[in-house]
């Protein structure tokens, strides 16, 4: 009967409803201190774990016809991305209103995981607004200097165009198709009227907005520092994650071809190099991991020209790893009064000294957004870059390396200022904040499981 | 047994080496170190006795003894073997023997030096490798024993390395004989390319076979010539030899004019089969030997150090043996080798006695009328110069007149050219030699006051050895050396007609060397104002020969600065700083200000950053509609 | 426990002694010391009863290990021992408790990272030498970056920023377009031939077309020839050496640079024998041009470990014109050099570093004399100077000597078919004979000899930890001098191998 | 027929306008019209295709965006009311903190 299979194939989006209405009805008794985001995190935690079981178990339905499915595979991205909101709400703690940060963060939580069983535009419409709207709203939470109200303001007129101009495609889409289904856009991929090519390039370059490539990547810089360091750290991960899955989603089986396989290739190869080159100069982390974002989202849309076959796979184990290393550089990042000076880098100068394990953590984090092995990021890189290379497209693949040789500078001039410039005269005492080193020794925990398993991992998906 | 000859003196330096040197604390005295340092190297001498005892029982079939195998690559075998024959009989003789007695005189002339037990431990290992050298059985061997005796002679040259000069000294003969190295290997690559061993029994065997190795035998000669040259300072690598009378008094006696720079003669001689059928190497041999022969001659008629004067004879008279072996007289150069290693040790340990009794002066132009004061030195000193001069029947008669008259009539290359330089050469030895023992021993004393009541005659251990080899210097013409070799370094055949001439040339001989006497009699006899006034005559001249030709300068000029120079201004200056690194820095820059760039479009205006997006999707949308 | 359990063990070794320090309290160093020391000499002596119990009789790997890691690409985590790398885990065994004792007074700060870091080294480096699958190779070869980083970046002298970070920029864009070829060549495998493995073994089975091959050889040689390194990509190394702390030079010469060698041996040219073939004239010459290049630099420095680190181009040098003369003799003799540069460089680096510890200057003129202040030092530098010059009954003439005569033998039949390069190359190589007596007897002349001087006199001669790790060194270059038989005995059937792999073959459509 | 397609060819000129519009028009609020002018582009051809395919799923999309509209204004305003408040000024151009 329908209804058991809405609440089972729902079941994360419920237990994520549930939160919201949860968190509400604390903050109007008034009790949101610490009992609004304990229980966020409760119903995180259930709806992540529903999510693994039902994926592990190969659970498939379809809710609503033609508008909502989930598969195995769709079911354990959503585990991920909601594995990965944990630490985001650990480290929250302290930081921002709790009640409110729980709420907004469910919601737009609840965004993304529509995003992975969408199947169609206006599907896809909702859970992007419902994803992106949230955010908006918490990059201005806590409200702690003007230019967070800049930063949000970037945010959502530029998010305001993407969604237009996504909104632009599917209408295109649906004229010259006739229907907003999903398969809708595959189809069109392959046909080569004006109509149809319009219709992709618009959807596919809204995507390339929400998703910080460029030309479109300008918001995110400002955003990411104007943003407080969870959010940022939210913004970083997930809403990254979210779009790029929808993107696969999207893209389902089909193959790219010439003329849209060159703007697939040639954007995101300019934004891992702008990313990588911008970043060399960054005064603050937040600034330099937004710029970081640019380049790994280039990666990751790279991941596309590869064969339809491996691209979840692909994706999916990066998002994971990338991921891990952003939350964990990001729980790791020592508190401070100052929220404008807690990420500056003159600031983390002779950080080893001072507080070793965030140090550690933090070189770790690095080290393997560069994509260096022991670390994960190493291997996820490497798959991504498989995958383009068995499709045959060996120059764009080797561009892309050499683009991400670009990209190790940076990452070890934060290292070489932890460790090897004589301490900065900081002063006060850093307060101590115990749920967010937790958070970063789960990252760590996870990163070390992926990376010595990622064969497991990968099989998953 | 071959081993144990060999190991004994390697025995002796690590006694003294680790014992009795301040790396392991000088935990021995003296004694223990002159018994260690002399008792090895004589058993050895012993021991090298016994073997040519043997080898005649064996009816001189060489001995061959195995130590171990040193690499198997392939089917290509490395052993470590020693070899037994007459030849190296002989050479094993003369440098167990020759260094026993030098050891002996060390005893007395190192006395008071705090490096003693280092010196005798040097020496040791001197001997160690010598005989390596002379009793390895494979190229390679021998070149083991090759290299080592240089770095013996490298740090007995700069043993009292205090003053930087002797320490250079030794760098510089070091260096010198690498060079020559460098050839002794390629040679020894090629042979091992052509015969594919480095046995040399196995080489003269595949060169003596009826099918010859398929190689130009002169391409090996000439290379491994080079090594010669190097090691017994022939030109154009002799430049380290006077250098390297740096050294104590017997390390020059001993490795400087008795053995080491002996090696080339030796090598050239153990690798006849190969000169046999390489007649342009030989060629080129004998002129390089007469011609240094020559020129170290006339340069050792000025030297007015009495040690650098005995440097350059010695130079001269390795000459004469190059100049043997270039005509195919093998066992005359070994003959001559062995007479030599008499008379020039006798006259190095002479010199050193001298040198002792003046309190280490040595300029010849401070001494003179010491012949009263040192009487022993003084006569054991005249006989060896006697016979190198080749004052019948002297050692040097003999085996000098020998190599003339091979160099006038050998079918293998002997011309009277050749015999005219050699007889001019031998004409200025006498001179050069009698010079010294004129400004040495006769006239008036021009010692300096302190100098002149300090001189005393030399201890017993000295004064016996002088009078020992003073003895063999004398007789040991008398034994026949190339005799005793012939049936393994045959003779070079003569051709008949030129029989008649060989009574007149051992008289002309004869008589040149008294000319060369009495020249130098007439010319420093007395107050040397003759000799004065022929320096002022021929000033230019004399220039010329007290400069040694400018050899080294032409060298520094010619070598060393381009090297300095390509190695700090090409190499380093441009080729690392410049060009590559600056390329490196280059890319660097390029990195940071395209950074500079891309942050200042990032200009925080909204307007800027739409307007980005609306480029990309125009830009977007036409490439999209290139081929609609 | 089985070998290959034993051969694991000595692997994974290093990251119980980071765990062990790091649990250490940094209140305790003198702990921490010989914790690293104690679990060093394991090592060592579990590597030691491995190379006894390498049959030298047996061709291919022995003590193998074979997981699945990444199986849905043919992934596995392979280990083991062939002829190949045994000489060089050895080496890195044997130097791991030596760098540790010759760090014990040098360093001061931030122990437990330093001796962590050590472990890292040491981890990543065995784990390149005894990886047999490609994706654990590069995986380790790149490891190895970071853990030198942070060496040379925390304990390096003044300019310790640039060089560190040269450092790692010039090798990381190395790995980067290998990667590529990594990823190139694992793939045409998996097209040509449909198997999806990493395995060296199945690797050897590609057949590529020329340019193909020619353009992964020139990754993966940009890659190694960083490391080694070749003229003219060395300019990394001087840097690194100068600003290093005396530990991380010791194992950047004595086995970091082998690593460039060994790939080149174990991948670079038997992976792609014909663009090898195509381009050896090329390689050799640049072999020999830094033969002469490095030598040339040492001569005019003023700086004692840039004299060493210049010498270590020349001689590393001599060890590819070994492995390109594709001559037994030759092959041979690369190896046994490059076992012979890891002792005597790294040996000498460790004097460096006891000489400065003493008196904190690296200006060679600064110091003469010293065989009159320091006798013992001088005598334990002298030989290792010698060594450097290869004298024989020292480990480097054996390994000069063998690859020069390859070299000669692969050179003279190619001078008769009328190419003379191999040879004019050959016979400029014997010069490096006479060049590296130079520099070496110039270094040793101002540093040794003459009047005696040197900053904070009075110095105190060599302790008794200085003398053991001196000893052990120059024992084994003695060992590896007179008794050269052994070892080659074991590496034998690889030498083989890598010249029958060079040597035939494996264009598309040729005969299998 | 050609009445879609100028129908269509109006949508795209708002939304073209809108977008350009953002990009020139300094004032805030002027601004936020020009996006709500790029959605309405959107609207008016999602109508038409609706019309043209006889379909119903465009419209409605349309009410979803109407929906979205609103909740995008609703958020805008407080935001630009604490960038006035801190600013003084409906000049996009003084919002420029955020750089580099």
């Amino acid at each position: 009967m329908i209804g058991a299979t809405v609440f089972t194939a729902m079941l994360p989006e419920h237990l994520l409803l549930l939160g919201i209405v949860g968190v509400i009805a604390l903050e109007i008794v008034g009790r949101a201190e610490r009992a609004a985001l304990a229980f966020a995190f409760a119903c995180v935690a259930a709806a992540a774990i529903a999510a693994l079981r039902l994926g592990l178990d190969g659970y498939s339905a379809t809710a609503f016809a033609g508008q909502f499915s989930v598969d195995a595979s769709s079911l354990l991205v959503k585990a991920m991305v909601l594995a990965l909101a944990l630490p985001v709400l650990m480290m929250a703690r302290g930081e921002l209103p709790e009640g409110e940060f729980g709420a907004l963060l469910l919601s737009s939580l609840y965004g993304v995981c529509l995003l992975q069983s969408a199947d169609s535009f206006p599907m896809l419409f909702l859970g992007l607004e419902l994803m992106s709207l949230p955010v908006y709203v918490l990059v201005l939470l806590a409200y702690r200097r003007p230019q967070s109200a800049e930063a949000a303001l970037k945010y959502l007129v530029l998010g305001g165009t993407a969604t237009a101009t996504f909104l632009m495609g599917a209408s295109l889409l649906y004229g010259s198709g006739g229907s907003l289904g999903i398969d809708a856009f595959a189809r069109a991929l392959g046909a080569s009227d004006g109509l149809s090519r319009a219709a992709v390039v618009l959807i596919v370059l809204a995507f390339f907005l929400k998703g910080a490539i460029v030309p479109f990547h300008a918001w995110a810089p400002d955003a990411y520092e104007g943003a407080s360091v969870p959010v940022t750290a939210y913004m970083a991960t997930i809403v990254k994650a979210g779009v790029l899955l929808a993107v696969v989603r999207l893209f389902g089986r089909a193959q790219l071809a010439t003329p849209m396989l060159e703007i697939f290739a040639a954007l995101p190869l300019l934004s891992i190099v702008w990313g990588n080159l911008a970043a060399m100069r960054q005064p603050s982390l937040r600034r330099m991991i937004a710029y970081s974002s640019i380049a790994h989202a280039g990666y990751l849309f790279y991941a596309l020209l590869g064969d339809a076959a491996g691209r979840l796979q692909a994706v999916a184990f990066y998002l994971l790893a990338y991921g891990l290393m952003n939350l964990l550089a990001f729980a790791a990042l020592p508190a401070a009064e100052d929220d404008v000076e807690r990420d500056r880098l003159d600031n983390l100068k002779g950080l080893f000294h001072r507080a070793p394990y965030a140090a550690l953590m933090l070189a770790i984090a690095m080290l393997s957004l560069a994509g260096i092995p022991p670390f994960p990021g190493f291997v996820a890189k490497f798959l991504i870059f498989r995958n383009v290379m068995a499709a045959g497209l060996t120059t764009y693949a080797v561009l892309g390396l050499v683009g991400s040789y670009l990209g190790i500078y940076f990452y070890l001039r934060l290292i070489q200022f932890m460790f090897m410039s004589p301490d900065a005269q900081i002063s006060g005492a850093t307060p101590r904040r115990g749920l967010a080193v937790a958070a970063s020794a789960a990252c760590l925990a996870g990163a070390v499981l992926i990376g010595v398993f990622p064969g497991w991992v990968i099989g998953g998906f | 047994m071959l081993t144990a000859i060999v190991l004994l003196p390697l025995l002796g330096f690590v006694l003294n080496g680790l014992l009795a040197t301040r790396l392991g604390g000088n935990r021995v005295g003296p004694r223990f170190v002159s018994v260690v340092g002399c008792g090895l190297p004589i058993a050895s001498f012993a021991l090298v006795v016994k073997a040519l005892l043997d080898l005649r029982a064996g009816g001189w079939a060489p001995l061959v003894e195995i130590a171990y195998r040193w690499a198997l690559i392939g089917d290509n075998v490395f052993e470590i073997a020693f070899y037994f024959d007459r030849l190296s009989a002989v050479m094993a003789l003369v440098v167990t023997g020759v260094g026993s007695v030098i050891h002996v005189y060390s005893i007395g002339y190192m006395k008071d030096d705090e490096g003693y037990g280092r010196f005798f431990a040097y020496l040791n290992l001197f001997l160690f490798f010598m005989l390596l050298l002379v009793l390895g059985r494979s190229l390679l061997v021998l070149f083991v024993g090759w290299e080592g005796v240089g770095l013996a002679s490298y740090l007995l040259i700069g043993f009292w390395f205090h003053d930087l000069a002797n320490a250079r000294a030794g760098k510089k003969a070091f260096v010198t004989n690498r060079i020559g190295d460098a050839g002794f290997l390629l040679g020894m690559f090629v042979l091992f390319q052509a015969v594919g061993t480095l046995d040399m029994d196995r080489i003269n065997a595949a060169f003596s076979g009826p099918t010859l190795p398929l190689i130009s035998a002169s391409l090996v000669g000439v290379l491994l010539f080079i090594g010669a040259t190097g090691k017994s300072a022939q030109i154009p690598l002799h430049v380290w030899l006077p250098d390297a009378m740096a050294g104590p008094t017997p390390v020059s006696a001993l490795i400087h004019a008795a053995t080491m720079v002996t090696a080339g003669v030796y090598l050239v001689a153990r690798m006849s089969a190969v000169y046999l059928h390489a007649p342009e190497a030989s060629a080129l041999i004998a002129v390089v030997g007469v011609a240094t022969a020559f020129f170290a001659a006339t340069i050792a008629i000025v030297q007015t150090d009495i040690k650098k004067v005995l440097a350059y004879s010695t130079i001269s008279q390795l000459g004469f043996m190059f100049l043997a072996l270039g005509v195919g007289a093998y066992g005359v150069a070994i003959f001559h080798l062995v007479t030599h290693a008499f008379f020039k040790a006798c006259l190095f340990l002479g010199a050193g006695s001298v040198i002792h009794a003046l309190g280490g002066e040595q300029d010849l132009r401070r001494m003179g009328g010491l012949a009263r004061r040192i009487p022993l030195t003084f006569w054991t000193f005249a006989i060896a110069t006697a016979a190198i001069a080749g004052i019948p029947p002297l050692a040097g008669f003999f085996s000098k007149d020998e190599i003339l008259w091979y160099a006038f009539a050998s079918t293998r290359g002997g011309s009277p050219l050749l015999w005219l330089v050699a007889a001019a050469t031998a004409l200025m030895t006498a001179f050069y030699m009698f010079r010294l023992l004129w400004l040495a021993f006769f006239g008036r004393s021009r010692m300096t006051h302190e100098v002149e009541h300090h001189v005393h005659e030399s201890p017993l251990s000295m004064t016996g050895v002088l009078v020992l080899l003073a003895t063999l210097s004398a007789l040991g013409g008398f034994i026949a050396v190339p005799h005793f070799l012939e049936t393994q370094l045959p003779l070079p055949p003569v051709d008949g007609h030129l029989h008649a001439y060989e009574t007149p040339l051992l008289v002309i001989s004869v008589v040149l060397a008294l000319a060369g006497l009495a020249a130098a009699a007439w010319l420093f006899g007395g107050t040397a104002e003759r000799a004065e006034r022929l320096r002022a005559r021929f000033a230019g001249m004399h220039r010329w020969l007290s400069g040694k030709y400018f050899v080294d300068e032409l060298y520094e000029r010619m070598l060393g600065r381009p090297l300095a120079w390509i190695s700090d201004r090409v190499f380093l200056r441009f080729g690392d700083r410049a060009l590559i690194d600056g390329t490196l820095h280059g890319l660097a820059a390029i990195a940071r200000g395209s950074a500079a760039v891309l942050g200042r479009l990032q200009t925080g205006s909204l307007h800027l950053y739409a307007g980005f997006v609306l480029v990309g999707i125009v830009g977007a949308l036409l490439w999209s509609w290139r081929h609609v | 426990m089985s070998d290959a359990g034993v051969l694991n063990a000595v692997l994974f070794l290093p990251l119980l002694g980071i765990a062990a320090v790091m649990a250490v309290p940094a209140s305790n160093p003198a702990l921490v010391r010989r914790l690293a020391l104690v679990t060093m000499i394991v090592q060592f002596v579990l590597a030691a009863w491995l190379y006894a119990r390498f049959d030298s009789t047996r061709a291919g790997l022995q003590f193998e290990t074979r997981l699945p890691w990444i199986a849905q690409w043919g992934v596995y985590y392979q280990i083991g021992l062939d002829g190949y790398n045994v000489l060089l885990v050895m080496l890195t065994a044997f130097l791991g408790p030596l760098v540790v004792a010759g760090a014990f007074t040098a360093i001061a700060k931030d122990e437990k990272l330093f001796y962590a870091m050590v472990f890292g080294v040491q981890f990543a480096m065995l784990g390149t030498f005894v990886a047999q699958d490609l994706f654990v190779f590069y995986f380790f070869w790149e490891t190895m970056l970071i853990p030198m980083f942070l060496l040379i970046g925390i304990w390096g002298g003044e300019r310790r920023i640039y060089a560190t970070l040269k450092f790692v920029l010039y090798t990381a864009f190395g790995s980067i377009l290998m990667l590529a070829a990594v990823i190139y060549l694992v793939w045409s495998l998996q097209k040509t031939t449909g198997i999806t493995s990493f395995a060296f073994s199945d690797l050897v089975k590609s057949r590529l077309p020329l340019d193909a091959q020619s353009l992964l050889l020139a990754a993966f040689a940009l890659s190694f020839a960083i490391k080694v390194p070749m003229v003219p990509l060395h300019t990394w190394l001087p840097d690194a050496h100068v600003e290093a702390p005396t530990t991380g030079s010791v194992i950047l010469a004595g086995v970091m640079l082998k690593m460039g060698t060994y790939g080149f041996m174990k991948l670079g040219f038997p992976l792609f024998p014909d663009a090898t073939q195509l381009y050896t004239p090329v390689l050799m010459a640049l072999a020999v041009l830094s033969i002469v290049y490095g030598a040339c630099l040492a001569l005019v420095q003023d700086d004692i470990k840039k004299i060493i680190a210049y010498s270590s181009i020349s001689h590393l040098g001599y060890v590819m014109l070994g492995l390109l003369s594709v001559d037994l003799v030759g092959i041979q003799g690369a190896i046994i050099q490059m076992v012979s540069h890891g002792l005597v460089a790294g040996g000498l680096f460790l004097m460096v570093g006891m000489i400065y510890e003493r008196c904190h200057t690296r200006e060679l003129r600064a110091y003469g004399g010293l065989a009159k202040l320091l006798p013992v030092y001088s005598v334990f530098f002298m030989i290792l100077t010698l060594a450097s010059v290869g004298l024989p009954t020292t480990s480097g003439f054996t390994g000069e000597f063998l690859v020069l005569l390859g070299a000669f033998r692969a050179a003279w039949p190619l001078h008769t078919a009328g190419n003379d390069l191999p040879l004019v190359l050959a016979v400029v190589a014997v010069s490096g004979v006479v060049l590296g007596a130079l520099y070496m007897l110039r270094f040793a002349l101002g540093f040794l000899y003459g009047a005696p001087r040197a900053p904070h006199q009075p110095l105190v001669d060599l302790g008794s930890r200085e003398k053991a790790i001196l000893a052990l060194i120059v024992a084994a270059v003695f060992a590896l001098g007179l008794f050269p038989d052994e070892p080659m005995a074991k590496t034998e059937l690889a030498a083989k191998s890598y010249r029958q792999l060079v040597t035939t073959s494996r264009l598309p459509g040729g005969t299998p | 027929m050609d009445r879609t397609q100028l129908l269509i060819g109006v949508a795209v000129a708002l939304f073209s306008l809108g977008l350009v519009g953002v990009i020139v028009r300094r004032h805030v609020l002027v601004m936020l019209m020009c996006m709500e002018l790029m959605l309405n582009g959107v609207n008016l051809s999602l109508v038409t295709f609706a019309q043209q395919t006889s379909t119903t799923v465009g419209a409605v999309l349309v009410f979803l965006i109407f929906v979205v509209a609103t909740v995008e204004i609703a958020l805008a305003i407080p935001i630009v009311l604490l960038l006035v408040r801190t600013k003084r000024t409906l000049d996009l151009g003084a919002y420029s903190d955020l750089k580099g």
